[in-house]
């Protein structure tokens, strides 16, 4: 059964180079029906292999199966090979199945596209990609499937190229995670230099033998490629640009899978982080604390529908990242379980949203869809509630699991982690619910479309969807329509999984810490203990649950109830204008830096060769003059010759 | 010298494109349509005969096969000596597979006949450098590939040809007559060596037979003291070690004769590759040449330098090379991030193209001179992967040029609506250039940066940083280029044509294949890089690095 | 006194290093290609004396035969020269030599 | 006074004295028959030196044949008038000349004076009493004789250049019949009268082209007639 790992990721390759070759004789829907089926399969193989799983002892779960050697260079050898252990298959699990729903999903959203086969080439390609860097043995391996769902992201981001603001939002995505690209590289090389290995078991165990101070900088180095792929600060300004793609990619690619990548590395290597100094995961507990807050407060602001979506994914993946640094690996991997089901879910309700009012992203012309979209409607409603905590909604157990291993991670730190994640669960639940008024209660405002004051990137990427709303057959902006099942299908299922999601790792009484034993094998001995009184934990669950009701409620007094008057800062709606600083520097000192550089260039370098040239063509127009056609001259020339040499003669004699 | 059969391979690889040279010239100008199969049929034969080459090569042997080895101009001991190892059997084949495409995916404007002779010559030239184990024959080949390419560029080029060709040549010229300079001061230092050595040892003779010496020591006397032919043999000079660098007093300038012989190797090598400061004629000389030449130029004759670099550095003069090593690693960095930077900022997408070679150079140059196996394997590698890709670049850039008779980033918008083929053979080549793993261009780059990380750490931290550079300049000259909505002179850019897709498909079978499975080349480099890194470590102070190994998993 | 006007070797040698200076010197400031070449006939005079001189002193008829070659080169030199002179002067029956400077660079 | 003394004197006054004539006097006539002064010196000391034939070659060739050649090429092209020599276009021309001059006769004074008057080389020694002649055939046909054999060559190349030099080859476009001018006029001006009854409308810019035409035609006419 676990020989059927290979599978895993050959399905959707398959589908990948099928689609390429045939992809548009396919043509519309088959090619989609074709990407959809080989994720299936995908997952189906996946399933089998979770049972092959299931099947052995939990000290031995781990199945390695090489195919090929990659690149066996000397002491280095890197093998294309898979590792199957709880970690990779529960990440591949959901990838795959998540990534079926979401083809699935496509299909529909996609439909009249005219580039409707090349976006499922993409899909099937990001799928085998991730796939990669899930179940990659190696570091090395780890890298392709990294680079590959970047190239992707790439792909998918600017998938309606025709708009130059999506080519440059890809770019944007690709460039800066090719940033946290270079350490991760770096991080690679280090562990050959010092371990001789770029293998993940023979890491992980030879991980005590090498000195500290090595692992913490491949643990540093690693974290830096994290927060490229995860979008932490500081690297986190491509992914709102990034909802520049078709809304399936935001769903799948910046929200469930891909963007969590960091987090699955940095689990993969608890072990180097464990042996490396403590201020590796203080640092990103840190980082994780400070982007969740961050973006949570930026979401506030934002008027376009996805934005808020993004932001909000970034601040839940710095939750992630909280509760990696304080070693509470089970409770972001469980999070991260979770979200991927409701961000998935509030992405492609959004999605579903934007395709029923016809391509226009700005909430403030939405609002009172509700009667028109009743399935979208519900399902969203799901969504919110397990984003804002509540129970028994699935993201509040995981978000709460966090929230509790930071208070358990003892010391002021811990209690001030504690804190912050706390007031970002107030901010989520306020957004959210502002994000859902706005959308589906109230009365429809469709009729006041004022042109909104955002920044320009933003503004660009909402004309882009509405090109692609056109882009797809039926853009009419009449009457809000809900979308066909195939959209609403998925949704439901997801709903079902956000609202269920929860019991993998329910608080009360060990045998319910289903995920935790599961993952035991891999995360074991590095996994913080929770060692707090059955009181204190109940305390701490009943504080969240109060503070998701009070951001709900606040939200409803602002939003709904129109009792107070909704203050939305400039400074946030503009991101704290780090992103346009960002911009604004490689668009003036950047450039010009690099101009100068060009201009050294052609002038001083290629300069000094044509300089040499110009000093000797002149030194020979002088000279030339010297020629001048006089015979007598020239006789003379000769005469002086002859008395020269006489002279040199007469020295020569011997009296 | 194994894998050898009677059959002079080597000798039939150098003659084939020359002959086709003289058969393109005895086509009549009646029969002008005959011009292109006559070359493309030679070229194909060499093509034929590189991979027959590939088939019969004995992957465990870390010496010369297939050597040949006759005397050539006997008063001078400069020999026929030919001869591939691990080191040069993939620059030869990767010129071998080059030229007939490069042969088939363009025509020229005018003139064929003198264009399609240039080229073969100039094919031959290049197997020659690559196969040849004498140093003259070795600068005799060098300068035969000089004249051609002059020629290609100066009447076959675009509007500022003449400029660039004479630049070009001007430089290569520069180099070479230091290279000459090497060459023979290398031979006769050699031949004085032996000379001192056999004195030494007809004095020994003479001390331990007491003045009276036997009659057969006697005839050991005279043999010992008879002058010594000279030698321009590079196998015997680098292994007989008698040219050592032996610099060993205070003042840091006081060098030995080998490190002003490397030096003059170095900057003639150096011209070619091209490293940092020498590289200003790279840019006009592969903007301004025609299609095939810019390939060939950036697929061929630019792994002259880095191949050269290493016999001629490493393997030649070990020692001197050592001591110059961090030198040329500081060039090749700073080409790295260098040349990336000023590729951003071209406006014309072919110079954007040459400028990126300047940085993929440089990666080939840090691994080579990292001396460890991965470094050098991997710069093999990517001197591989850099003719593949840029080669590849360059005919779709040409092939652009010719349908918009224009290479101006600023004219050309949204192919990729028009030409969506096309757009995707260029996607894959830029992926592989920017060194997107799967691909060639990753093994490659990750082999030198891994290698060289091992020995020269710091300069690998910077160097990485060139991959970001890379993603950008190509990523956005993409984005330019292909994305975007076509203006009214772009709508209608043609669809790749048939004859294209067969010429540019090797090409990216090549760079999917070696990048999902290289091993094949890699296992064939290694024994010869093995023994290249002992003859360094043995006969340099340099010690390569000892990665504890551990089990790697599986 | 008288024994002291003996005429030795050295006397034509110095008369032919006369000759041979005067004759440069007209070669170097005469215009006229005629009176160059005479000139010229000049220079090559002295030299055949200093040759006939030394041949007599070393008793060499070496030096001898030296001047017969020396005749014939300078007739021959003479045919051609003047030659070129009359397709010149054809032309322009005044020119002269610094009128044709068609090498001027 | 002794007679080989008066002799050298008078000859050696004569050289100089022709020497000086060549390069002063401003009518080439003048300057040629002082060579011709010249010439005799030289000739008188030869036969001062015993060099009798070479004496007699020197009168026969050089004074006979080639001052007359000198001579003879003076009258034909009739350039027979003096130039003054005050003015010397070439700017230190005369100055650097007399250092020149100055230059080699204070060098070979110099060197000649460095050996004592006295011949440095290997005497070779000949019997007096075989005549010159002989002597100058024995080494002209036995050592020299391969030189002796070139030369011949090279005066035939000096005669063919100079015939080739002095001929004027006739050029293809020179007009050989002197009628012929005239007729290709008329024939042009037919060929305008034909025109201009075909399409009179169109005549004036072919009259313009006719006649510009036939200018140029006249004006290389005249040059060919010049030349």
């Amino acid at each position: 059964m676990l020989d059927a790992v290979w599978l895993i990721p050959a399905l959707p390759l398959a589908g990948f180079l099928i689609l390429l070759a045939f992809g548009r004789r396919l043509g519309e829907p088959g090619a989609g029906w074709l990407a959809t089926v080989m994720c299936a399969g995908s997952f189906v193989a996946t399933l089998v292999v979770f049972g092959g799983l299931l099947g052995e002892p939990s000290e031995d779960r781990h199945f390695v199966q090489i195919l090929f050697q990659w690149i066996p260079v000397g002491d280095l050898r890197v093998d294309v090979g898979f590792l199957a252990d709880p970690l990779s298959i529960t990440m591949a699990l959901f990838v795959t199945g998540v990534g079926a729903l979401i083809h699935l999903y496509a299909i529909g959203y996609m439909h009249g596209d005219p580039g409707f086969p090349r976006f499922f080439v993409y899909m099937n390609l990001f799928i085998f990609s991730m796939l990669m860097l899930v179940l990659g043995n190696n570091l090395v391996l780890t890298f392709l499937g990294w680079e590959g769902v970047g190239a992707c992201s790439y792909f998918l981001i600017s998938f309606w190229f025709g708009d130059e603001a999506n080519a440059s939002a890809g770019k944007k995505a690709f460039i800066t995670n090719r940033v946290g690209d270079w350490g991760f590289m770096l991080a690679i090389f280090l562990a050959f230099a010092a371990a001789g290995t770029v293998d993940y078991l023979a890491l992980n165990e030879g991980a005590g033998g090498v000195a500290a101070i090595t692992m913490t900088a491949i643990g540093a180095l690693l974290f830096v490629g994290a927060v490229g792929k995860s979008a932490q600060i500081p690297l986190y300004i491509w992914l709102p640009d990034a909802m520049a793609g078709p809304t399936p990619v935001s769903a799948l690619i910046h929200a469930a899978t891909m963007v969590t990548a960091g987090v699955y590395l940095m689990t993969r290597v608890n072990p180097i982080l464990a042996a490396g100094y403590e201020w590796v995961p203080d640092v990103i507990a840190w980082v994780g604390a400070i982007t969740a807050l961050i973006a949570a407060t930026i979401a506030i602001a934002q008027n376009d529908i996805k934005k808020v979506l993004a932001y909000s994914t970034i601040s839940q993946l710095g939750y992630m990242f909280l509760a990696v640094g304080i070693g509470a690996y089970v409770a972001a991997i469980f999070h991260m379980i979770t979200h991927a089901f409701f961000k998935a879910l509030l992405f492609l309700g959004a999605g579903s949203v934007i395709h029923g009012v016809g391509g226009d992203q700005d909430m403030r012309h939405m609002g009172g869809l509700r009667k028109y979209l009743p399935i979208t409607y519900a399902t969203f409603i799901v969504g919110w509630l397990s984003i804002a905590g509540v129970p028994p909604f699935s993201g509040f157990w995981s978000k709460d699991e966090i929230l509790t291993a930071a208070w358990a991670s003892g010391g002021t730190q811990g209690k001030l982690l504690w804190a912050i994640g706390l007031v970002t669960a107030l901010i989520t639940a306020y957004y959210m619910s502002r994000q859902v008024y706005l959308v589906f209660f109230g009365e429809r405002r469709e009729d006041d479309a004022e042109p909104a004051p955002e920044p320009e990137a933003e503004s660009v990427t909402v004309a882009a969807a509405a090109a692609d709303a056109g882009g797809h057959g039926h853009g009419h902006s009449g009457e809000p329509h809900e979308s066909p099942w195939i959209m609403t299908l998925p949704l439901v299922v997801l709903a079902v999984l956000a609202t269920i999601g929860g019991g993998l790792n329910l608080p009360f009484g060990d045998d319910l810490h289903v995920l935790e034993h599961w993952l035991e094998p891999v995360v074991g001995e590095n996994e913080l203990p929770i060692d707090l009184s059955g009181a204190t934990q109940a305390a701490l669950i009943v504080v969240a649950v109060v503070v998701a009701l009070c951001g709900i409620a606040a939200a409803t007094a602002v939003y709904l109830r129109r009792r107070v008057k909704a203050r939305e800062p400039e400074v946030l709606a503009h991101a704290y204008y780090y992103d346009e600083g960002v911009t604004r520097f490689v668009g003036g000192p950047g450039t010009r830096i690099f101009e100068g550089v060009a201009w050294f260039d052609a002038h001083v370098i290629d300069g000094a060769v044509n300089g040499v040239a110009h000093v000797i063509s002149g030194f020979g127009r002088r000279l030339r003059h010297v020629q001048s056609g006089f015979v007598r001259t020239y006789a003379l020339g000769v005469a002086t010759g002859v008395v020269v040499v006489l002279g040199y003669f007469l020295t020569r004699i011997r009296f | 010298m194994n894998g050898s059969s009677d059959f002079p391979i080597l000798t039939a690889l150098v003659l084939v494109p020359a002959l086709g040279a003289l058969a393109v010239l005895l086509v009549p100008r009646s029969r002008s349509e005959l011009l292109r199969p006559v070359a493309v049929v030679f070229s194909a034969a060499a093509a034929a005969l590189t991979l027959w080459l590939l088939a019969a090569f004995d992957p465990h042997d870390a010496g010369f096969q297939f050597e040949t080895n006759r005397s050539w101009v006997a008063d001078f001991g400069i020999s026929w000596h030919l001869g591939v190892d691990g080191i040069s059997l993939f620059l030869v084949v990767l010129t071998g597979v080059l030229f007939p495409l490069a042969l088939l995916g363009t025509k020229p404007h005018h003139d064929a006949k003198p264009y399609y002779a240039w080229l073969l010559l100039l094919e031959a030239g290049c197997l020659g450098v690559f196969v040849s184990l004498d140093l003259f024959l070795f600068f005799v080949m060098f300068e035969i590939v000089l004249v051609p390419m002059y020629f290609l560029i100066g009447g076959w080029g675009y509007a500022n040809r003449v400029y660039a060709a004479l630049k070009f040549f001007l430089f290569t010229m520069f180099g070479s007559a230091l290279m000459l300079v090497g060459i023979v001061s290398l031979a006769y230092l050699h031949r004085n060596a032996i000379e001192d050595q056999h004195r030494a040892e007809a004095q020994a003779i003479v001390d331990e037979s007491q003045g009276n010496p036997s009659q057969d020591q006697q005839d050991e006397i005279a043999r010992l003291q008879k002058g010594q032919p000279l030698s321009f043999d590079l196998v015997e000079i680098a292994e007989s070690r008698t040219v050592v660098d032996d610099s060993s007093s205070a003042n840091p300038f006081d060098w030995s004769a080998a490190r002003w012989i490397f030096l003059a190797f170095a900057i003639a090598f150096a011209v070619k590759v091209p490293l940092f400061p020498m590289h200003t004629w790279l840019p006009d000389a592969h903007t301004e040449a025609p299609t095939a030449g810019s390939v060939i130029l950036a697929g061929v004759l630019l792994k002259l330098g880095t191949y050269g670099l290493i016999r001629f550095g490493l393997y030649l003069l070990p020692d001197a090379a050592n001591f110059f090593a961090p030198a040329l690693v500081t060039l090749g960095v700073i080409g790295i991030i260098y040349g990336a930077i000023v590729a951003t900022m071209q406006k014309d997408l072919k110079r954007l193209v040459a400028y990126s070679s300047v940085a993929h150079l440089g990666f080939i140059v840090l691994g080579t001179f990292a001396i460890t196996t991965q470094g050098l394997q991997g710069g093999l590698m990517q001197n591989v992967n850099h003719g593949l890709s840029t080669g590849a670049l360059f005919l779709l850039v040409g092939w652009i040029s010719d349908r918009r008779h224009t290479r101006e980033i600023s004219l050309l918008r949204g192919l990729q609506r028009p030409a969506p083929i096309f757009a995707a053979v260029f996607t894959v080549v830029m992926l592989s250039s920017i060194g997107v793993p799967g691909l060639n261009g990753f093994v490659g780059e990750f082999l030198v940066l891994i290698g060289s990380f091992l020995t020269r750490r710091w300069f690998t931290v910077v160097a990485a940083a060139g991959v970001i550079l890379a993603a950008l300049y190509l990523l956005w000259a993409y984005q330019r280029v292909f994305h975007g909505t076509p203006d009214e002179d772009n709508r209608h850019f043609p669809e790749i044509s048939w004859r294209e897709g067969m010429v540019v498909a090797p090409l990216i079978a090549l760079i999917v294949f070696l990048g999902v499975y290289p091993k094949p080349m890699l296992e064939r480099m290694q024994p010869s890089v093995d023994r290249l890194i002992e003859h360094v470590d043995e006969n340099s102070d340099f010690t390569s690095p000892d990665v504890e190994s551990q089990e790697a998993g599986g | 006194m008288i024994a002291a006007l003996d005429v030795t070797p050295g006397w034509y040698l110095v008369l032919g290093s006369l000759l041979f200076s005067i004759g440069a010197f007209g070669l170097l400031v005469r215009r006229n290609p005629l009176v160059m070449f005479m000139c010229v006939e000049l220079m090559l005079n002295a030299v055949t004396l200093t040759f006939v001189t030394f041949s007599r002193m070393l008793e060499d008829t070496g030096g001898q035969s030296v001047v017969v070659f020396v005749l014939v080169v300078a007739a021959a030199e003479v045919v051609v020269g003047l030659a070129i002179i009359v397709a010149l002067l054809h032309k322009r029956p005044d020119a002269t030599a610094d009128d044709v400077a068609l090498l001027e660079g | 006074m002794s007679v080989e003394l008066f002799v050298f004197v008078v000859a050696a006054a004569a050289c100089l004295a022709g020497a000086v004539g060549v390069v002063a006097s401003r009518n080439p006539v003048h300057a040629a028959l002082s060579l011709v002064g010249t010439l005799f010196g030289i000739a008188v000391l030869f036969v001062a030196e015993s060099a009798n034939f070479l004496a007699a070659v020197q009168v026969i060739v050089y004074a006979g044949a080639i001052v007359v050649l000198f001579l003879f090429v003076i009258m034909l092209l009739g350039v027979d008038r003096a130039d003054d020599l005050e003015v010397e276009p070439l700017v230190g021309q005369r100055v650097a000349a007399v250092f020149v001059a100055l230059g080699i006769l204070g060098l070979t004074f110099a060197a000649i004076a460095s050996t004592g008057y006295e011949a440095t080389g290997a005497v070779v020694g000949f019997d007096a009493d075989v005549p010159d002649v002989n002597r100058l055939g024995q080494s002209l046909f036995t050592d020299f004789l391969f030189a002796f054999e070139i030369t011949s060559i090279l005066l035939v190349i000096a005669v063919v250049g100079a015939v080739l030099l002095a001929r004027r080859g006739r050029r293809e476009d020179e007009i050989i019949d002197p009628g012929q001018e005239e007729r290709a006029e008329e024939i042009a001006e037919r060929m305008l009268l034909a025109e201009y009854r075909a399409h009179p409308e169109e005549f004036y810019e072919y009259e313009a082209d006719e006649a510009d035409a036939e200018g140029d035609g006249a004006d290389d006419a005249s040059e060919e007639v010049r030349t």
